[in-house]
């Protein structure tokens, strides 16, 4: 009987499910969760066998979403990538642009003035921000809170997307970095409004956190559930905040040091169990070291030129030659590989999404616990089928 | 007919549709709730005799009847656990392919 | 007031037969707990206010859902296919064996000299009831209390099965 | 104890469901179609032409149907054909103008390339939102007679790019008229002939008065 | 709707009997007696049936409120058409039976359930003499009467032939045979104390004041407390309200056992939903609230079903303010709550309760004593129980590479 499951904590992932499945061998129910459900966070289907409500096999199905991005990529102008890249993970389109925005940069030897690099790493920040609040938003929504913890990510998240809107022209779909800087300047007041924006943040996170944090029912929901430990983590090329949540200390941040972000004094939280909940913990701490980048980021930012003069927009044929390049996304370790043979398109083009490598984990996550729990683990890897499927 | 007999012959009937269900139903837990019937059937005597019978202390039917349903509740619980051990053992709730004490 | 209780009769017998007789066995049980909702129904007919009550809370409550949750929990098994034919001998012989007892019954009880007494309905209020069960059946209540929570602890051993046992093999 | 992180929470949402009353930090959402959150000056969402002069948008266009935007659009949602003939443009000089000027809207994604790439400052972004059309087909494929917009509307969606473009746009036609006067001059020097040419009569076509966008 | 008004009472007091004897004192004893019945059924239902659409209503302007935004304010002023609106809505939409299911189950499951919980409306006393049905043993009858309500969540579950909505009717059962114990053993200290099962005799018990300021409500004891809480709390779950809505989980389960209802076979659950919602804040209000009584004898003169639905709507709010804040539970922790935390506490809470009927002489420093004992009794079980309950959990503090 699946009722009596008697902690959670004390079973590792999958531990003894097989011997719960052959004691009821024939009992089992398959459910298919999705392509159209209200919790698989797009198309994206999960085939769950259960064992009265327990998970014993999950198979991921995706794909729903496929728009063929790379090969459009290798079809397309470096130039006319750009806004493609948005649609990756359209939670997260500044940091999209600008881990292509490198990838081009680092196979054409463009340089990127000073301002433009402080900008970048502001927008970073911002978007992560912005990811971060939408997943502990979605996160508890998928625990069953009616709403309300979506609705304050969603109030603060449109503060963001005003700023970015404000400064790119639009919420989401930013299309805003261009090889050797950035499109346009930021306009008069800009700077302003996002340090008032930094500054409210914490208070915010504060709220929010009471409201959840220290919440019974969402740490008994979260705590040692879909633990996902370190070398699984590492084996399967995990990255983000789920790596980190595992215990490993890897942020590209520090270990790529791209971009001015050696420049920042910020921390990378680690968690200890990898479960469901030191995911959602490791994310919120994130937010609050992203807040500290963001302050020294706009205390510091100097003024000049936006974009590289020697920058060519139209005629942009980089020489022959190959790169790999990433950024520590919001959700992870997005890279693009290009490989140019000096015309206006690249040969391969190639993305690294960190929605579709976290994902892979999502089965062994699963077994053994609920099926409630395998949708929550779902929002905790925090996928944007946009990336998933491309 | 005196209504004492009428409730009489309705809790009869009862019982032997309860025995009949009982005896040819070869599902346990249409055995059990076979069983379950024969006992409402006695438990209606008990307040037909209580409601028109010879005065006697005033609330002795009814405190049968609670202490019956009592005592079946325990029964039902105990049977359909044995039920479920019996199908975890047997792949089969049949009372025909429950022939080993030992599983 | 004979003819609700014709009424009331006619339900409960003709639900408990088709509960019985039913191949579904989802059914069954909803039909049974009708059939005992119909026996509830006599007891507040016949003034037994308090037994109805509990009857409805423990049999169409408790033990409906109980029943319920066996049938769900087992709803795989293979069996309840199609009666062979030692099944409909049986069944008939059942039957027949049930038709016995019942004309036997219904023999005995028309040949006694029952009289009902005319008298009205005995009044018990909730009050008498629990003075009762406190005083003169003190003690089988507290039988029943060692028996129902035996009952439950039994019911427990037995359904949860020896999961302890088993060999934790990590994958 | 246990309770004590409900309880928190129970104060969060009752402290936000008064605030909603009160607070407008917190009570942030708008009634959309009778109140409007105002545009940044930014916002960008499908591309128009800008012509020079609102009453002869056709003849004033400042697209020279160079098929830039046409390469460039990502999902290749414009398309031109040029003209056969050559039209004067707004400051009188004989152009080759598109013919065909088709924008589908339904494939465009808004990104703003087409404006970007072209070199005569001829496309911009607008900031009507509200185009909900009956038939996706015809409905949404605006041709050159739709975008055509007046230079006037389009100070007054972005006027700060504007004053730039237009600031831009006098220099180049400036330099252009000073080398054009120049190359005049020194083909008179070079022709030797003592009779100067008149200087030409200066191109500037006044700005047309503010038009409302058609909303 | 019974007893005799006496005419010292206020006018207010007595409206509601004066118009029915208005509308129905012409006729002859008999007939008198069927039409006051109905007429009864007739008010019940009309008056709920329009808290439900407000309620409704309600629940989605707070929710509104608490997530910072306006709600529903399209439909008439303030959106209160909003409720009528939807009513048509679900009216005029297609009634979708899925060709697999038990087509005769699945019409029977929202009636079922609707008259089920309206049922339990009868035995409320809604005032002094507002009470449809008076029964000796009515807090039973109450019981009975909504214990079947899940049966029929079960059968919708079942007949739908969907794998979504038969999990849901597992949960269903599973939540229904947890937590009917602790929703049972919460109300017996207030019939240990009272000494009665009617739900007048209750009320009548918690009338009265201690030195004219602190009402005789079960609920200002230690005991009372407790109760009030296990109430409450087996109450949420019974009528699978957040955050105990397994059977309908969207997250997980899509809508549950409502996955394959469409039009007014949905809206029919939901009304049920509600009506149950209100019985029990209805018989917590009657068990531990003190009814229809006043909190303070100067506020007497306002009649006594205003008190009723006043104490009622309170109730109501905390619901839909739950529902607001907290996540959902699983089924597993949900089935533990009850058997590991929620029984047991109501069990000692019998012992505090019996105590303190025992000590009920007791005066002085004896007073004093009684209320430490019984606090202790009260928080003692919570904190250890708690402990149990949260063992392994709890926030955590995180290290920085």
């Amino acid at each position: 009987m699946s009722f009596s499951d008697p902690s959670p904590l004390s079973a590792a992932p999958g531990a003894s499910v097989r011997a719960v499945h052959d004691e009821f061998h024939g009992d089992l129910l398959e459910v298919s969760m999705g392509p159209h459900h209200p919790s698989t966070h797009g198309v994206f289907r999960m085939m769950v066998t259960l064992d009265g409500e327990t998970v014993v096999k999950l198979k991921p199905v995706f794909g729903y979403l496929h728009r063929n991005h790379e090969k459009i990529g290798e079809n397309t102008s470096y130039l006319g990538s750009m806004p493609y890249t948005d649609r990756l993970d359209y939670l997260c389109s500044m940091t999209n642009n600008w881990a292509y925005a490198l990838a081009v940069e680092k196979l054409a030897g463009q340089a990127v003035p000073e301002r433009a690099e402080y900008l970048r790493v502001i927008l970073a920040e911002l978007t992560r921000l912005l990811n971060h609040t939408c997943l502990a938003g979605f996160l508890l929504q998928d625990c069953g809170a009616s709403g309300t913890p979506l609705m304050y990510a969603f109030r603060e998240r449109e503060k963001i997307l005003d700023l970015f809107e404000s400064l790119s022209g639009s919420r989401m779909m930013c299309n805003y970095q261009r090889f050797g800087g950035c499109r346009v300047d930021a306009p008069a007041g800009w700077l302003d409004a996002a340090r008032a924006l930094t500054d409210g943040y914490g208070s915010f996170l504060d709220e929010y956190e009471a409201l959840l944090t220290g919440n019974e029912i969402l740490m008994a929901r979260t705590q040692g559930i879909g633990c996902l430990s370190a070398k699984l983590a590492v084996s399967a090329g995990v990255t983000g905040p789920l790596l980190r949540a595992a215990g490993v200390a890897y942020d590209l941040r520090k270990v790529d040091g791209y971009g001015f972000y050696p420049r920042f004094d910020f921390r990378v939280p680690l968690g200890a169990h990898g479960d469901t909940y030191d995911r959602y913990m490791v994310r919120v701490l994130e937010m609050r070291e992203s807040i500290r980048i963001l302050q020294q980021a706009l205390r510091d930012i100097p003024a000049g030129p936006i974009m590289d003069p020697k920058a060519k927009l139209r005629g942009f044929r980089p020489k022959p030659g190959e790169v790999y390049s990433r950024i520590e996304g919001p959700k992870g370790e997005i890279g693009f590989h290009l490989i140019s043979e000096g015309g206006p398109n690249p040969y391969r083009y190639r993305v690294r999404p960190p929605s579709l490598i976290n994902l892979t984990i999502l089965e062994d996550l699963c077994l053994g616990h609920s099926i409630a729990d395998a949708v929550v683990i779902l929002g905790s890897i925090d996928i944007v089928l946009g990336e998933v499927d491309r | 007919m005196s209504p004492l007999q009428f409730c009489l012959i309705f809790s009869g009937v009862l019982f032997s549709v309860g025995l009949a269900g009982a005896l040819a139903r070869s599902n346990a837990i249409l055995v059990l709730l076979g069983i379950e019937l024969m006992l409402n059937a006695a438990n209606l005597n008990f307040i037909a005799f209580w409601r028109y019978g010879p005065a006697s202390a005033p609330a002795t039917g009814v405190i049968f009847v609670i202490f019956s349903i009592a005592v079946t509740a325990a029964e039902t619980a105990v049977g359909l656990a044995l039920v479920i051990a019996i199908h975890r053992h047997q792949r089969s709730i049949r009372l025909q392919e429950a022939t080993r004490l030992k599983g | 007031m004979n003819a609700v209780l014709i009424l009331i009769a006619l339900v409960t017998v003709g639900t408990a037969i088709a509960a019985m007789a039913g191949r579904n066995l989802l059914h069954s049980v909803l039909l049974l707990a009708l059939a005992w909702t119909g026996v509830a129904a006599f007891y507040l007919w016949a003034g037994a206010e308090f037994a109805a009550f509990a009857q409805v809370l423990v049999y169409v409550g408790a033990i409906s859902m109980v029943v319920l949750f066996a049938v769900l929990l087992t709803r795989r098994s293979r069996d309840e296919a199609a009666p062979g034919p030692a099944g409909q001998s049986r069944a008939l012989s059942a039957v027949m064996a049930a038709a016995a007892v019942a004309g036997v019954l219904v023999g005995a009880i028309l040949r006694s000299p029952l009289a009902a007494s005319p008298g009205p309905a005995p009044a018990v209020t909730v009050r008498q009831l629990g003075a009762e069960l406190m005083g003169p059946y003190a003690a089988a209540l507290l039988a029943v209390g060692v028996l129902l929570t035996v009952a439950l602890i039994g019911a427990v051993v037995l359904a949860a099965g020896d999961r302890t046992g088993q060999p934790e093999d990590n994958p | 104890m246990l309770g004590s992180g409900l309880l928190q929470g129970l104060a969060v949402t009752a402290k936000n469901f008064v605030g909603s009353f009160h607070d407008p930090k917190r009570f942030v959402t708008t009634q959309y179609p009778e109140e409007k959150t105002r545009l940044p000056e930014a916002y960008r969402n499908f591309p128009f032409l800008v012509s020079e002069n609102a009453e002869d948008p056709m003849g004033t266009l400042r697209c020279v149907a160079c098929q830039i935007c046409e390469k460039e659009c990502p999902p290749q949602c414009i398309y031109i054909e040029k003209s056969k003939d050559k039209k004067p443009d707004a400051s009188g000089k004989q152009q080759i103008y598109p013919a065909v000027f088709d924008i589908d809207t339904a494939v465009c994604m808004s990104c703003q390339i087409c404006v970007e790439v072209c070199p005569f400052d001829a496309i911009k972004m607008d900031q009507v939102f509200e185009l909900a059309a009956t038939d996706r087909f015809t409905g949404l494929m605006l041709d050159r007679h739709a975008l055509a917009k007046p230079n006037s509307y389009f100070h007054q969606l972005h006027p700060t790019e504007a004053a730039e473009v237009d600031d831009r746009l006098a220099t180049e036609r400036k330099a252009a008229e000073e080398k054009a006067r120049a190359a005049a001059a020194a083909k008179a020097a070079a022709a030797a002939k003592p009779p100067a040419v008149p200087p030409p009569p200066p191109a500037v076509v006044p700005l047309p008065p503010p038009v409302p966008p058609a909303a | 709707m019974s007893a005799a008004a006496t005419t010292s009472e206020s006018f207010l007091e007595r409206a509601p009997l004066l118009l029915r004897d208005a509308v129905t004192g012409f006729l002859p004893e008999p007939a008198r007696w069927l039409a006051n019945s109905l007429l009864s059924i007739v008010a019940v239902l009309a008056v709920f049936g329009l808290l439900f659409a407000f309620l409704t209503l309600a629940e989605r302007k707070i929710l509104g409120r608490v997530q910072n935004r306006p709600g529903p304010n399209r439909t008439g002023w303030f959106g209160l058409l909003q409720p009528f609106a939807d009513g048509i809505k679900m009216l005029t939409k297609e009634d979708i039976v899925p060709r697999a299911a038990d087509q005769l189950l699945h019409f029977l499951a929202p009636v079922t359930l609707l008259a089920l919980s309206i049922l339990t409306f009868a035995v409320i006393p809604y005032g002094r003499h507002l009470v449809p049905v008076e029964l000796d043993s009515a807090v039973l009858y109450f019981f009975a009467a909504g214990a079947a309500t899940e049966l029929a969540i079960f059968m919708a579950g079942w007949a739908s032939h969907n794998k979504y909505a038969l999990l849901a009717a597992m949960r269903a059962l599973a939540q229904l045979i947890s937590y009917e114990l602790p929703l049972l053993l919460s109300f017996v200290p207030v019939v240990l104390a009272t000494g009665t099962l009617s739900t007048t005799g209750i009320v009548a018990a918690q009338g009265g004041w201690k030195w004219h300021l602190i009402p005789h409500w079960i609920v200002f004891t230690p005991w009372g407390a407790a109760g009030f809480a296990i109430f409450m709390v087996s109450a949420l779950a019974e009528s699978n309200r957040s955050p105990f809505d397994l059977p309908e989980a969207e997250s997980e389960l899509i809508a549950g056992h409502l996955t394959e209802y469409s039009g007014f076979k949905y809206a029919l659950f939901f009304m049920a939903e509600y009506f149950g919602m209100c019985a029990l804040s209805g018989m917590a209000v009657t068990l531990f609230l003190g009814g229809w009584q006043a909190p303070l004898p100067v506020l007497e003169f306002i009649p006594s079903y205003v008190w009723f639905a006043g104490k009622l709507l309170t109730l109501l709010l905390g619901f839909i303010w739950i529902r607001a804040t907290l996540p959902r539970l699983r089924i597993d922790q949900l089935t533990r709550l009850a058997w590991k935390f929620l029984v047991p506490l109501a069990l000692v809470n019998l012992g505090t309760a019996a105590f303190w009927s025992l000590t009920s002489a007791w005066s002085g420093p004896l007073q004093l004593l009684r209320w430490a004992v019984a606090l202790v009794l009260v928080a003692g079980p919570f904190l250890l129980l708690g402990r149990g309950l949260t063992a392994g959990l709890g926030p955590r503090t995180y290290r920085y590479a």
